[in-house]
């Protein structure tokens, strides 16, 4: 079934690239190796449920770009509010790497069951069970494809490629073109220096949290298009691709994570696929798929970014 | 009323295999190996544990049954509660069995992990876990999906539970104290101030002389092997085991307890162990007894131990009981 | 009412209580529960605790009815789908001094927990673990649902009576989804010129695209036509909605087992139309037509504003069979407890039907019911359709027309 | 007793880039010779490829002592500094978890007692107390004991220089190879590090190669000068005659 093959690779190398790009990103500036990254995408896709409950209870339609934009400001400042209760004070006491991403496992919990809770809340306060939710149909879109003719399209091949190009675009606007972008890369690239040429590294960190942080929670409102069921576990379960991902790029080179969000994609929609065909190699086999990539990357081509890097040229020559 | 002599008793043996896994994450971490595949060593020793207290006692009597079957089980609870000499020889077989076989595994996984960054050093690690739980699930000998079940405690013999427990636990402990022997030892040696220094700056130790990748390969063989002794003492503690207990969360808690405690300090790897099992376990207590039905009380209990996480980290990040410097003791 | 925060410390009030009660004062037994909270089975999980009150609220009021000065309180932990955090919570309810306690939910768990269950003598009620290798004689593990064996069993039968002949089993690669498909398998092969393909997916993902293709192609290239679906409610809700996307898997029926029934996620649009296209049919444990079932039903939707999922009656019969058992155990201890359950079991009929247990301690008697998704003028609703008799299946209504 | 450092036709390239190309160079025993040539001329990377950091593309390098010559080329670092190397950097590698008597210590031999079996059976005692003792005469001689117990961040640049070439005292190092020790220091510390290096080449009889700008510090110590520029050996000999020659003021002149 190539072609499914071919559109599934096509809708996850979307959904990798939102996820993996910001937060290689984030790494540069910030320093930490987040894993409350699965939070912002649960987050996201949370933002969608809660909002299409109550818009189709009281109005009866839903709109896509008023869930964007409110998981994006929610999921945006629960990172600031994050980084300032946690991440920045720590950073000020020079702390490790290690510690950095210790607190960040600990905030992942806390964020977890806070979710758990509110969807708790809100399922008995609308008497109905929000804990998993079935895919989401937004209204605006639906108008969208009519109106360009896909009449029958699933929402998931337009909203994908949709929200993907914006995260996409809004990076490389405000990066590029704005001042305060411009300073963002500048502490990515050395923060030391950034700070003796007088930009504001507090506020640009903050700014760095909200953007990626936001950027990422599109993640999770474009896998409520797409998924059957939504549950608080979907940050969770796509962590570790993620991560591999952004290892595969040696949280450094956009170029190569971006690289590595089509190698893993592929792996994983072509090669359970063939496999199984081929070599009747049952599918469970397609989380090792995954693993194995990425330790063949280590050894074949070790990244040489801030998280890789030979620690020294260490090659065993030829003797004479 | 709250029966304090088993609360006790279960709750320092969670803390004694906890101790056995932080105590030889402190010596790793404070040699520079950043062992994100910890539960992978535990996994290894814990199947080959399993696969020895199940596949032998039936072979030893000699009976056609595979241990995936319910005949089988039950004839394995049969033998372990009648004949003590086969159980604890088992027992003693596996731990060797477990040391070996992950130590093994430690060893051959140094390659690999020498030539890349601390962070990669860890997702490599990371990855092999994940790797090994796949392929448990996927091998018709190791139970697949079933896991194994029926593995013979030590102690079954015994007819009352609390003796079997407490003996269970003293076992646990001897290997604790086991531990923090070799730690120690090695950390507040010469071998210590070298681990360390390969820490910091691999390069400097190696211009000092000294071969920082057998010397790493070597640590960690000694490490994994406790690490898969630790895993043969889970597994026939639970007496049944199957591959999703081997995920990468029970890593990140062996981790958040040792830098709770403070990197390098033995001390502080052993505080954090006690506070987070503790929250973790004796919160069970308290919380459902909070008369909301609203939401689920449990989930505060999570919270509870994400926040001890973060407050501990917050007010004494260097950790609980920081290793004072100072020349290694004479 | 909720006790403060410093319970455990306080040892002077002991909410539990064996002394002897203080006349007039009720005596209160603790009945514990382990429930998937969180993690995989969270979605069921959640309704679970709704079901937990409710049952609750009826025995308690049942019991009073009947003149017992008693009432039960539930102590309720999350093991979030997971065997270790199982034995915690049952060995912290132990420690509480608590003799019953119903779940955990999965299989594995029940395993972790068997162990020191027996050696401690705690009654061990699980609701939906279905896994053969339980099935054990004098053991302190108790089932009140039927193990997968009839369930295959009948599943095959419906398959094979709507014209399949070519099959290919998806499940999940648990213990749930391999036992279920090696009986189906089994089964399925016995009746003539049948042909089954076995095709395992990783259970507890988040997604199954290349699951779904892997699907389609294995039934293109084995000529098959139809697919038998073993699964839970969250992974079905995903396969079936990638599945509707997929000409070829459109085109073949589908036969689902018990775990997706109830799930909301299952009556979305897309869900809903697959459903008719393919008239996809599964089998749950069910007494058809049991009233008391119904007004289960309508009691958890009046109170709680939920639909029963999947194992909801099996749950709800748990608690009132734990607290009859203690009644009738005369004092809280786990053999007498344990010995007044199998007789308690043998006279109860709830939602779930007869609860009389084997020497297994498993449900003896289960009988089959099929379900639909059928369109409803208030959308798609799930639908009992008919009931798998032996080696026939009798249809109520006639759904897909 | 010093050793003798041969460089045969050493060829070193980092993909297109020729960072070394056939560079020969014979330093006698027991001699302090300067390595000098502007910035990017490959000083860096020939103490590299000698102490066994990268692996030359070509060529060889040999070791000479007490009438033996041994080829080092390829070896790992940590055997050639067992061979009596010591090497410092640029910006000095101190340990930073260390106090200054730990990094002076990490460079001794402790030889088996530094495995695993003999630290649990803690039988390092008497071999730590000798260790220790021969560091803190060092420190003493040189007139450091007052920092033995501070950290490497509470000392200046220049003592973290000194304590990194005397480090290379701690396993009597028979050549030592300098990288810039007197960048970043005072003048009066750079006096006390020609009088140190004066010091242990008259009583030791190590040799020295010394990486260093200043000429003028240089001129007074140094017996040989080698001038590398753009990877190649451009002009060797005496330190007057090398600084006089009209190619290597252009080539610092930068034409």
């Amino acid at each position: 079934m190539i072609t499914q093959d071919l559109i599934s690779f096509f809708l996850f190398s979307l959904l990798y690239l939102t996820v993996t790009i910001p937060l290689v990103l984030a790494y540069r500036v910030t320093k930490v190796i987040n894993f409350t990254v699965a939070n912002y995408i649960t987050y996201g896709a949370y933002t969608a449920v809660l909002l299409d409950y109550y818009m189709r209870s009281s109005f009866g339609h839903n709109s896509l770009l008023l869930t964007v934009l409110s998981s994006f400001a929610v999921t945006g400042l629960i990172a600031v509010l994050s980084n300032l209760a946690v991440f920045k004070p720590l950073a000020e006491m020079r702390v490790k790497g290690d510690v950095l991403m210790i607190a960040s496992m600990g905030l992942w919990i806390v964020l977890k069951y806070v979710l758990y809770i509110v969807s708790d809340i809100a399922s008995s306060a609308w008497r109905t069970n929000l804990v998993s939710y079935s895919q989401i149909h937004y209204d605006d879109i639906s108008l969208l494809t009519v109106r360009a003719g896909l009449v029958g399209v699933q929402q998931s091949l337009v909203v994908f490629p949709l929200l993907a190009v914006a995260s996409m675009f809004i990076l490389y606007l405000v990066l590029s073109e704005t001042r305060v972008g411009r300073a963002v890369l500048a502490v990515a690239d050395n923060s030391v220096l950034a700070s003796l040429s007088g930009i504001a590294v507090g506020r640009v960190v903050n700014l760095t949290w909200f953007l990626t942080a936001g950027l990422t929670s599109l993640a999770g409102v474009m896998w409520t298009t797409y998924s059957g069921a939504i549950t608080p576990e979907v940050g969770d379960s796509l962590i570790l691709q993620v991560f591999t991902i952004a290892f595969i790029g040696g949280l450094s080179s956009l170029t190569r994570t971006a690289a590595g969000a089509l190698l893993i994609s592929g792996v994983e929609n072509f090669g359970t696929d063939l496999l199984s065909t081929y070599l009747g190699l049952p599918t469970s086999i397609k989380p090792m798929l995954t693993f194995t990539v990425l330790l063949a990357t280590l050894i074949v081509s070790p990244p040489l970014g801030v998280a890789g890097g030979v620690p020294y040229r260490f090659t065993r020559g030829a003797r004479r | 009323m709250i029966d304090v002599l088993g609360f006790l008793i279960t709750l320092t043996t969670y803390i004694g295999i906890y101790l056995v896994l932080s105590l030889t994450l402190t010596l790793e971490v404070s040699s520079g190996i950043t062992n994100f595949g910890k539960v992978a060593f535990y996994g290894l020793g814990a199947y080959t544990g399993a696969l020895i207290g199940t596949y032998l006692p039936l072979a030893i009597t000699g009976s056609r049954a595979s241990p995936f079957d319910v005949n089988g089980i039950q004839l394995l609870y049969t033998i372990s509660k009648s004949n003590p000499v086969l159980d604890l020889s088992v027992f003693l077989l596996s731990l060797a069995a477990g040391f070996a076989v992950s130590a093994l595994f430690g060893l051959l996984l140094t390659y690999p992990i020498h030539r890349v960054g601390s962070a990669l050093v860890g997702f490599t690690l990371l990855s092999t876990g994940e790797v090994l739980r796949l392929f448990y699930l996927n091998t018709e000998p190791l139970g697949e999906s079933k896991g194994f079940m029926g593995i013979p405690n030590p102690f079954a013999w015994l007819p009352q539970a609390r003796g079997a427990e407490a003996l269970y636990l003293i076992i646990v402990w001897c290997f604790v104290g086991l531990t923090y022997f070799i730690v120690s030892r090695i950390m507040n040696s010469p071998l210590g101030r070298i681990l360390k220094g390969m820490r910091d700056d691999e390069l400097v130790a190696l211009y000092a002389g000294w071969p920082t990748p057998l010397i790493k390969s070597k640590v960690l063989a000694l490490t994994s092997g406790f690490t898969g002794v630790a895993g043969v003492l889970w597994a026939y503690y639970f007496t049944s085991i199957n591959p999703n207990m081997f995920t990468p969360s029970l890593t990140f808690n062996i981790w958040a307890m040792v830098i709770l405690g403070g990197i390098d300090s033995i001390v502080g790897g052993v505080l954090g162990t006690v506070l987070l099992a503790s929250v973790d376990y004796a919160a069970r207590f308290v919380i459902p007894f909070i008369g909301t039905t609203l939401v689920t009380p449990d989930y505060l209990r999570w919270i509870i131990v994400g926040l001890v996480m973060l407050v501990v980290l917050l007010k004494k990040p260097e950790g609980l009981a920081p290793r004072r410097g100072g020349v290694s003791k004479l | 009412m909720g006790l403060p925060l410093g319970y455990v410390f306080s040892t002077t009030t002991s909410p539990q209580s064996t002394g002897a009660p203080q006349a007039g004062q009720a005596r209160e037994y603790q009945i514990g529960f382990t429930l998937p909270l969180s993690g995989e089975l969270s979605s069921i999980g959640k309704i679970w605790e709704k079901v937990v009150y409710l049952a609750l609220d009826d025995l308690n009021n049942e019991v009073k009815a009947y003149g017992f000065n008693v009432t039960f309180k539930p102590v309720i932990l999350d093991d979030g789908t997971q065997d270790d955090k199982a034995l915690a919570n049952v060995q912290s309810f132990a420690q509480m001094g608590i003799k019953v306690v119903i779940g955990p939910a999965a299989s594995s768990q029940v395993k972790a927990v068997k162990s020191f269950a027996d050696a401690n003598h705690i009654v061990i009620i699980s609701p939906s673990s279905t896994a053969p290798t339980l099935a054990i004689p004098n053991d302190f593990i108790f089932r009140t649902v039927g193990s997968d064996a009839k369930q295959a069993k009948a599943l095959a039968t419906l398959a094979y009576t709507q014209g399949a002949r070519t099959v290919v089993v998806f499940h999940r690669n648990d213990e749930y989804g391999n036992a279920f498909a090696d009986f189906f398998t089994r089964y399925f092969s016995q009746f003539n010129n049948t042909k089954v393909y076995d095709l395992p997916y990783q259970a507890g993902l988040s997604d199954y695209t290349s699951e779904v293709n892997a699907l389609a192609s294995k039934v293109q290239s084995t000529g098959a036509d139809s697919v038998v679906l073993i699964a839970f409610d969250t992974d079905a809700a995903n396969i079936l909605a990638h599945a509707a996307g997929n000409s070829v898997l459109s085109s073949v029926r589908w036969f689902l087992s018990e775990g997706p029934h109830g799930a909301q996620e299952l009556l979305s649009p897309t869900i809903g139309q697959f459903a008719q296209k393919t008239r996809l049919l599964g089998t749950r444990p069910l007494f058809v037509h049991n009233p008391l079932y119904d007004e289960f039903a309508k009691k958890l939707k009046e109170k709680y504003g939920v639909e029963p999922t999947v194992f909801c009656d099996t749950l709800y019969d748990a608690v009132q069979l734990a607290g009859w058992a203690i009644l009738r155990a005369g004092k809280y201890d786990g053999d007498a407890i344990r010995a007044a359950l199998v007789e308690v079991a043998k006279h109860y009929y709830g939602p779930s039907g007869w609860t009389m247990f084997d020497e297994n301690g498993d449900k003896a008697f289960q009988d089959y019911g099929v379900w639909a998704i059928v369109k409803t003028d208030q959308g798609y609703q799930f639908m009992d359709v008919g009931m798998v008799q032996g080696d026939s299946v009798i249809f109520t209504t006639t759904p897909y027309r | 007793m010093g050793v003798k450092l041969i460089v045969e036709k050493v060829t070193k390239r980092f993909g297109g880039v020729v960072a070394l190309n056939r560079v020969s160079i014979n330093v006698p025993s027991s001699l302090v010779v300067g390595l000098i040539g502007p910035n990017g001329s490959g000083k860096t990377t020939l103490f590299n490829v000698v102490t066994g950091y990268y692996t030359p593309d070509e060529g060889r390098v040999l070791i000479e002592g007490s009438g033996r010559v041994v080829d080092i080329t390829g070896w790992n670092p940590n055997r050639i500094s067992r061979m009596g190397v010591a090497r410092t950097f640029q910006i000095p590698r101190l340990i930073p978890s260390l106090t200054v008597l730990e990094n002076m210590l990490l460079f001794y031999d402790y030889g088996s007692c530094a495995s695993i079996t003999c630290s649990l059976r803690r039988k390092w005692v008497n071999v730590e107390e000798a260790a220790v003792a021969r560091a803190m005469s060092i420190l003493r001689e040189f007139g450091l004991e007052s920092i033995a117990h501070k950290r490497p961040a509470e000392l200046s640049a220049g003592h973290l220089k000194l304590v990194e070439t005397l480090r290379g005292l701690m396993s009597d190092a028979k050549l030592f190879m300098l990288d810039e020790p007197f960048a970043g220091v005072e003048s009066w510390m750079a006096r006390k590090l020609t009088d140190t290096i004066r010091k242990i080449n008259r009583e030791k009889g190590s040799t020295f190669v010394i990486i260093e700008h200043r000429i003028t510090e240089l001129l007074e110590g140094v017996d040989y000068v080698y001038v590398l520029h753009n990877g190649s050996l451009l002009a060797e000999g005496k330190p007057d005659e090398a600084v006089s020659d009209e190619r290597v003021i252009k080539a610092y002149l930068g034409k």
